[in-house]
């Protein structure tokens, strides 16, 4: 167990310096910063004076050993943009995406999972059909498109939701929460049912499918066979040993979430990682982009290392074994 | 107690309507253990699944009437029904790894179960599930109740099954093929476990079973039946001791008998085979002088010699401080194979046959030890190469015809590949030629060369491999429970085939099998196995007549005997 | 090969599903209509010379537009009948390329992993975390880049569109390296694949002639979802602004261009492409799915 | 003189003056694309921060509604006279900043030399400038080092910090990469305070109470929210989270317009956009047919594609009609705007055909056009639509349309043959455009003029504008340069770019063309 974790943990520093150094390699040839950071009128010399002191002209493998080597010792190094270190920048930025993530996340578990698990019981029913095109329909829609139109539908057209933002926020020490007030909750619906549509498809189709399968097995037909309640061999039975394979993909789109909430983020200017991301994209902002990324990195190791540990929850026989 | 009237299922498909039960009819009284026995495909299963109403979709029942007691069966709404079983109506399936929920504990299981019928305090089911534990021969069941159903080797599994069955007091249990995958051992433990329950709590079972061993062992009723139909009915001690009908008489000719070796066995032709005519005579001459003038017999010396030979498998590390326990699949194995013998290697699961087997051709690298092939040293897996000799001349027959050929390739493909492979023959229509040839000398039609397996039956497959072995050339064929996975019918033909190759060609062959009629009927020596170590060796006859370690004896005094069949055939 | 074709067990439940069928069709529709674009289309919307701006933001036909255009025109007074149809075009071989060149990478790497297990497995895997840890958009920005440093500049221009392939590709090849390595670890357990180890015949062989034929089912359907993801991952990159010159518009920058028109009254702009978009990717979608019954037979 | 010249840019201004009277108080929200990404006045010199900044720190003089040069810490300024050339400042007495602090030259000396300093971002500034000289606390002299007549409307958007505030924080320079206290925090003296300042999420002023000038405003609080996308900001107004909004998207005025409870102002800004050409390429970059020429370098064909762009056209479909169409770098009105000749090509796609014929390439040639499509309002439509109208004349453009992160070091690079830009002079006079873009480039001099175009003429006549006190003469210069532009035609110059506020009726502000969003002319019913 132990052994395990740490053996995770290993290899997750090499996915986050390998993430690292790839994000580095992109830097150079996304832009050039200095045109970004100086005015119309500043002359070359004094942008190339700024070139030199930010060390741009160093070697590529200078900078990014510089880079990492900061890093390691905690120090994130300052936004070219606001001149902000940047961990503080993120802190204030992070709290913002895992929320939309989460309640995107828990939304289409909510919804997705019994939708799954009836659409693989009916399979023929009109119902089910209805369900499987509709959410079809809605994962066939980009995402930036969906957004806006949401925005004006409930923004505009109802004015029942707020457009952009987080609405009112409750400050946890760096933590800066949407969930404890209903304006919070009222802003986060929109981002999250827009994020939360594709998530929802793949969870619900994923459970069907899964169902279907396990509905065919042997204990199943046991069980059956024992005239146990229907509720029971559904939910507990069933769906139960569909959870294992539902977690996998659950887990590996949530990383999905918090990197495709760039969208989201952008189009409800929701004050996430996402949209500080893109800011800094337009912007050249190097030592934020690679933040950034190595801070994406690190969550989908986390992600990857609780999938795992969810395992052994659920199924016994992952567990370090007896003997029988 | 259970009546069934000329049943008759029907499985409506893409390629009109099928009907898998035609006109079948039995009872089930009281304590009596009526036996199913048939093939694949004979709708032995699909009776007892029409009884207990779980006709997988879209089967349905045409005809006939299902009386349980005073109910009628076909009478009742799906929910009835589904209140019905485990109430009065309890099933048990073929294996135990998969009908048990693998997530929950057996007690959760069990408790459920009661729960679900009966309307008792957790604490009262939690009581009876323990007694039932205990009545089937579970130990400290208040200890073992509480663990997950991988914590149970095979046999116990079947047994917590069995008292998920019982523990709703059903009238009728319908067996469908119970002991299939258990050990001879553990068979006979579960089958006397029926037994009992049967005489004790007088309750009805249906057995259904291919083997007819089972049947002999503890039936006291037997149908046979073959594509639906009933062939024969009656007593099982009549039916068996004096078979009517011709089909009875051919399964049970062709049931290996412990207690003898049989040249050949005589079976009725299968649909699908070679007609006996002239050309495929030819053919199969044609692929036999092509098959001696290829293949050098092993000159003097024994083809295979084995010392101190052990395989281990690591464990999987699961701390940081202390290195996995080894497994020791085999160790320190000795022996010898002579030009032209048939080694048997028999044991029960895990007792490391494979391995050996998988360790000479290569597949996992031993430990320690020496193989000599043909005089010659015989380089560990890793360190063979992919062009080295030794793998021309070994040639594998794997137990599960399904999984051995590629589907995706047609038989002359398939067939063509170790010519090519070995550079036996170049020109790919000479190849053809000869793969065709090759098809008539194991029995085979000459058009199936352009169709793919999933075309064919599992015996028809299996000649197919030994067909795709023997186009090597091979000095020495490797046959790993060549026929465990095939009804008895077919096990015959294709032992049929094995020994006349054997007799024809002299091959020299390692045969292994969990079963010891048959590889009686095949070896001339034998080697049994027992956790990865030799317990007894030596030859054939004088094994069978007079083993001499403990394990052997047991082997033998376990494997159903078919004394009772000796009036038949 | 027809005749196995016709009574295939997969054209048998094709016969028996309409939505399938109903998606084929309007794959099939839409398809041709892409590949026959330069003849079906009235105006090349490429062709700078052919179109207007006299032109521009003409309501559709029945909206009282002009004749010449039966869906209206853009702001660059281009007809949107053809810009749809040569963006369809566009979409679909940005869409096919980057599936097929993700499903070689990915299922390759998969196949080779779940063979040889080990080491080479363990980097391949981590090698896909990280593809993961990385947005499409961040792909897609890197290849950019790193072909403009790589590449002479005259270049740049006819390199959109490859550039563009390769990104979407390269986040898309880790769906196929994990479905090939699960479904290689289950057959390279089976005896077929041991015997031809043990008749000695090369590793890449096996996996080649062995192997792949036997795991193309759930490959096949993941490349319909994956061409599907490909479609609108291209539309999504184009909102961000890292997608195709507007001069040369597939569907994705059509709506893109379109969403600036949500309000302003020319809705046409914006929702002709998006329905267009929806009804493609949706048919492919569908047809993804019955390719999954067909393939998994536990499901029918 | 800018008075009245500007008089038709600020036509709506002037009718909204009459409406701003102050009502009851009121809370203000606001948005627009970008955050003012650092609270310093002399670390970026952008126009986001800038205007921003112009809420809470004041110059020495600032403009008025009518982008005239009015009296702001200075009270009044002249001339130096007695051999020295520069000017003398007269400041405002009593003044204190924000934190209680009083405003003396000492302040602006110091900021003098914060703003000069190679760390600042504005230094440019003052290049002309030889030395500061406090005189005495309420008067200070900027000595040039040539006669400047227009430096006064140079520095009005040179902001003073006080020099104990910046001293006690740790902010004695500009912070130029890693932050510094004024980075997020500031004193000034003018009408707004920051009251809570959440980078690229909600920054939020409130009223200097003790300023010295008289209030015109009603606003008691005021938050900003940066929104990037276009839609999503329109979708803040429409339902009333936000009170106004800058810029909207031209396409939707009239939809904002039509609505009930809103209004658009529309004025134009002081930036054109116009296209550029490689002169100093031999050969084009990216053309198929011609190799080894450079057809951009003969005057004949840029004039061609001056003729063949049918602006009123562009300006109607893509532009809604909200532009104007430009024949100089510099909107007409602006200071130093020749009106000598103020005409444009007409459009004659015959002329642009026979012109390119003549100069030798009658059935045309393709060539590499450079578009930013992030950066000027519909600036890849516009591209798009001039690229098509080009093909009709034979001219093949290649249109490479990219986000401006990049853009401008490509065209520094010189990948392209001919390019789109847009320039808004900072002085609002015509000698900023001269500087940047005509001026051959020697690196301090012609820094944006990419194409590298050179005419000795120009370069002579630049110092002498720079310096000419009499705007008779000086004006004089300004139409030579112009009309050797024009034909030359240098740069083809398309339109004057619009600039589109939306907000709820309720609220009153003014427009600048310098898009300068001032609170202090807010009133929210």
């Amino acid at each position: 167990m132990a052994y395990f974790i740490l053996k995770r943990l290993i290899q997750s520093v090499f996915v986050m310096l390998a993430v690292a150094f790839l994000a580095f390699a992109l830097f150079r040839f996304v832009g050039d910063p200095i045109s970004q950071m100086t005015g119309v009128e500043t002359t070359l010399a004094d942008q190339e004076r700024l070139r030199e002191d930010l060390g741009l002209n160093d070697p590529f493998l200078v900078q990014f050993a510089r880079f990492t080597g900061k890093m390691l010792v905690g120090d994130f190094g300052f936004s070219y943009r606001t001149r902000q270190p940047i961990g503080e920048m993120l802190l204030s930025r992070i709290p913002a995406t895992l929320e939309l993530g989460t309640v995107a996340l828990l939304i289409s578990l909510i919804v997705g999972i019994p939708a799954g698990v009836y659409t693989a019981l009916r399979p023929r029913g009109a119902a089910t059909q209805a369900i499987l095109i509709s959410t079809l329909v809605g994962v066939s829609i980009p995402t930036f498109v969906i957004g806006i139109f949401l925005i004006f539908l409930f923004g505009v057209k109802l004015g029942w939701l707020p457009t952009f933002g987080r609405g009112g926020t409750v400050q946890f020490g760096w933590w800066r929460s949407s969930l404890f007030t209903v304006d919070g909750w009222r802003a986060l619906v929109l981002p999250a049912l827009t994020l939360g549509v594709y998530q929802l498809t793949l969870t619900m189709r994923l459970v069907r499918a899964e169902m279907m399968e396990v509905m065919r097995t042997d204990f199943i037909r046991f069980a059956t066979a024992r005239g146990l309640p229907m509720r029971a061999l559904h939910y507990r039975h069933a769906l139960g040993n569909t959870m294992i394979p539902v977690i996998t993909i659950i887990g590996l789109q949530f990383g999905g979430v918090i990197a495709f909430s760039i969208v989201t983020e952008s189009v409800f200017q929701w004050p996430g990682m996402g949209l500080l991301f893109l800011e800094s994209i337009r912007f050249v902002d190097i030592p934020v982009m690679g933040v950034y990324l190595v801070v994406i990195a690190f969550f989908f190791v986390l992600i990857n290392l609780v999938v795992d540990l969810l395992y052994l929850a659920i199924d016994p026989r992952l567990r370090v074994k007896e003997a029988a | 107690m259970l009546v069934v009237e000329n049943l008759t299922v029907e499985f409506p498909g893409r390629h009109g309507v099928f009907t898998a039960v035609e006109g079948v009819s039995m009872t089930v009284a009281p304590g009596e253990i009526h036996g199913l026995v048939g093939e694949s495909g004979a709708g032995k299963s699909t009776i007892g699944a029409a009884v207990i109403g779980l006709l997988q979709a879209p089967g349905r029942i045409a005809a006939g009437s299902l009386r349980l007691g005073e109910t009628d069966l076909r009478a009742l709404t799906p929910a009835e029904a589904h209140r019905i079983r485990g109430k009065r109506i309890s099933m048990i399936f073929q294996d135990p790894q998969t009908s048990l929920n693998p997530l929950m504990t057996i007690e959760d299981q069990l408790i459920e179960t009661i729960l679900a019928h009966e309307d008792i305090g957790g604490a009262a089911a939690r009581a009876r599930a323990l007694d039932l534990l205990g009545e089937i021969g579970i130990e400290n069941a208040a200890a073992r109740i509480g663990a997950y159903p991988h914590q149970f080797s095979g046999g116990m599994r079947q047994r917590v099954v069995i008292a998920l069955a019982l523990c709703t007091n059903p009238e009728l249990i319908i067996a469908d093929e119970p002991t299939t995958a258990l050990d001879v051992a553990v068979q006979s433990q579960v089958l006397a476990l029926l037994r009992r329950l049967a005489d004790t709590r007088g309750i009805g079972f249906i057995l259904i079973t291919h083997d007819i061993g089972v049947i002999a062992e503890i039936t006291d009723r037997v149908t046979v039946l073959r594509g639906g139909r009933v062939m024969e009915a009656g007593a099982t001690a009549q039916v068996l001791g004096a078979p009517t009908h011709p089909y009875t008489r051919a399964l049970m000719a062709a049931v290996p008998r412990i207690d003898r070796k049989l040249e050949r066995f005589l079976l009725p032709a299968v649909e699908g085979d070679l007609p006996e005519t002239p050309e495929a005579a030819d053919e199969a001459e044609y692929a036999a002088n092509w098959l001696l003038s290829g293949l050098r017999h092993a000159d003097s010396g024994p083809v295979l010699e084995i010392s101190g030979l052990s395989v281990r498998f690591k464990g999987t590390r699961t701390s940081l401080f202390h290195a996995p326990e080894p497994f020791a699949a085999l160790s320190d194995i000795a022996l010898t194979v002579q030009p032209g013998s048939v080694l048997g290697v028999v044991g029960e699961s895990g007792s490391g046959k494979s391995t050996l087997a998988r360790a000479i051709v290569g597949l996992v690298n031993p430990a320690a030890g020496a193989m000599r092939f043909a005089g010659e040293g015989l380089p560990y897996g890793r360190a063979r190469a992919r062009s080295h000799p030794v793998r021309r001349a070994i040639q594998m027959v794997f137990q599960d015809p399904y999984s051995s050929l590629n589907s995706r390739h047609r038989i002359g493909e398939i067939l063509a590949e170790p010519l090519k492979l070995y550079g036996i023959e170049r020109d790919p229509a000479q190849r053809r030629r000869i793969a065709g040839a090759m098809l008539a000398l194991v029995g085979l039609a000459p058009d199936a060369i352009d169709r793919y397996p999933h075309q064919f039956s599992g015996g028809q497959r299996q000649r197919i491999a030994v067909a795709r072995a023997l186009l090597a050339r091979p000095s020495f064929l490797i046959c790993d429970e060549p026929t465990s996975a095939l009804d008895v019918s077919i096990q015959a033909q294709v032992l049929n085939l094995l020994k006349d190759l054997q007799a024809r060609f002299g091959l020299t062959i390692l045969f292994i099998s969990h079963n010891l009629a048959v590889v009686r009927q095949m070896a001339d020596n034998i080697v049994v196995l027992k956790s990865g170590r030799i317990v007894e060796a030596g030859p054939s006859e004088a094994f069978f007549a007079s083993p001499q370690h403990p394990y052997s004896v047991e082997l033998l005094s376990l494997t159903p005997s078919l004394a009772l069949l000796d009036g038949a055939a | 090969m027809w005749a196995r074709f016709w009574q295939s067990d997969g054209f048998w439940l094709f016969r028996r599903s309409p939505a399938a069928m109903l998606a084929a069709v309007v794959a099939v529709l839409i398809l041709g209509g892409a590949l026959l674009a330069p003849w079906l289309a009235p105006s090349n919307p490429y062709d700078l010379r052919t179109f207007d701006l006299m032109d521009g933001l003409l309501p559709p036909l029945w909206q009282g537009g002009d004749a010449r255009f039966l869906l209206g025109t853009d702001d660059q007074g281009r007809d949107m009948v053809s810009s749809i149809l040569y963006g369809a075009r566009l979409s679909l071989l940005i869409g096919f390329s980057a599936m097929l060149i993700a499903s070689v990478l990915g299922v390759s790497l998969g196949v080779a992993a779940g063979y040889w297990g080990g080491r080479f497995d363990a980097v391949v895997m981590r090698v896909a975390d990280v593809q993961l840890a990385l947005p499409a958009i961040l792909t897609a920005l890197l290849i950019d880049g790193i072909a403009r440093g790589v590449l002479p500049r005259e270049l740049h221009d006819d390199l959109r569109i490859p550039v563009l392939i390769l990104a979407i590709a390269l986040s898309l090849w880790v769906n196929f390296a994990r479905t090939a390595r699960a479904s290689t670890f289950v057959e390279r357990r089976k005896d077929y694949v041991e015997a031809a180890i043990i008749m000695g015949q090369h590793p890449l062989r096996i996996m080649a002639r062995h192997i792949l034929p036997n795991i193309l089912g759930p490959l096949l359907v993941i490349m319909t979802v994956d061409l599907a993801a490909a479609i609108l991952l291209e539309a999504t990159l184009s909102f961000l602004g890292i997608g195709l010159p507007a001069d040369s518009p597939s569907l994705g920058t059509l709506i893109r261009i379109g969403m600036q028109f949500l309000l302003s009254g020319e809705w046409w702009i914006l929702w002709i492409p998006t329905l267009f978009l929806v009804a493609l990717v949706v048919s492919i979608n569908l047809l993804g799915d019955f390719l999954r019954e067909v393939f998994n037979p536990r499901l029918r | 003189m800018t008075k009245h010249s500007l008089r038709r840019l600020t036509l709506s201004a002037a009718l909204l003056l009459s409406t701003a009277l102050a009502a009851e108080a009121a809370t203000f929200r606001w948005a627009a694309t970008t955050d003012p990404q650092t609270m310093d006045p002399h670390a970026v010199n952008a126009a986001p921060v800038t205007s921003f900044l112009n809420n809470i720190y004041e110059g020495l003089v600032r403009r008025g509604r009518d982008m005239a040069i009015e009296p702001s810490l200075a009270t009044s300024w002249e001339p130096l006279t007695g051999g020295e050339t520069g000017w003398r400042f007269h400041l405002r007495e009593g003044v204190k900043y924000q934190d209680g602090a009083d405003f003396t030259a000492d302040d602006v000396l110091f900021s003098y030399e914060r703003a000069s300093s190679e760390a600042s971002d504005v230094r440019s500034w003052f290049a002309p400038v030889a030395s500061v000289r406090v005189v005495d606390d309420f008067t200070i002299d900027f000595i040039t080092k040539a006669p400047n007549p227009l430096f006064p409307d140079s520095i009005a958007n040179f902001l003073i910090l006080d020099r104990g505030w910046a001293m006690a924080n740790g902010a004695e320079a500009p912070s130029r990469d890693v932050e510094n206290f004024a980075t997020r925090n500031t004193n000034g003296t003018g009408p707004f305070k920051l009251a809570k300042r959440d980078p690229g999420i909600e920054t939020r002023l409130a009223p200097n109470t003790d300023w010295w000038d008289t209030r015109e405003d009603n606003v008691t609080e005021a938050t900003f929210t940066p929104i990037g996308n276009a839609a999503t900001g329109l979708a803040a107004l429409l339902s009333g989270e936000i009170d106004f909004i800058s810029p909207i998207p031209l396409q939707d005025a009239e939809q904002v317009e039509g609505r009930a409870g809103f209004k658009v102002l529309s004025g134009l800004e002081t930036r054109v956009i116009f296209f550029g050409f490689g002169h100093n390429k031999d050969a084009l970059s990216y053309s198929d047919e011609t190799t080894g020429k450079n057809p951009f370098q003969d005057a004949r064909v840029r004039a061609a594609v001056a003729q063949a762009l049918d602006v009123d056209t562009i300006n109607r479909v893509v532009m809604r009609g909200k532009a104007v169409p430009a024949d100089q770098l510099l909107p007409a009105g602006l200071s130093g705007y020749s009106e000598a000749d103020t005409s444009r090509p007409a459009f004659d796609e015959a002329a642009a055909r026979a012109a390119l014929a003549e100069a030798g390439y009658a059935d045309g040639f393709s060539f590499g056009l450079m578009c930013p499509n992030d950066r000027y309002i519909n600036d890849e439509a516009v591209c798009r639509a001039a690229a098509s109208m080009l093909a009709k004349v034979g001219l093949n453009a290649k249109l490479t349309a990219m986000p401006v992160r990049g853009y401008f070091d490509e065209l520094r690079a010189g990948n392209y043959d001919m390019y789109l830009l847009g320039w808004s002079p900072g002085t609002f006079d015509a000698e900023h455009p001269i500087r940047f873009l005509a001026a051959t480039p020697d690196g301090a001099l012609g820094t944006w003029n990419f194409g590298g175009y050179s005419n000795a003429r120009i370069d002579a006549l630049l110092p002498l504008i720079q310096s000419e006190v009499d705007l008779a003469k000086r004006q004089a210069m300004l139409d030579e340069v112009a009309a050797i532009l024009k034909d030359e035609a240098a740069y083809v110059p398309l339109y004057t770019e619009p600039l589109i506020w939306a907000m709820k009726e309720s609220v009153t502000v003014t427009q600048r063309p310098d898009n300068f969003f001032m609170l202090r002319w807010v009133t929210v019913q």
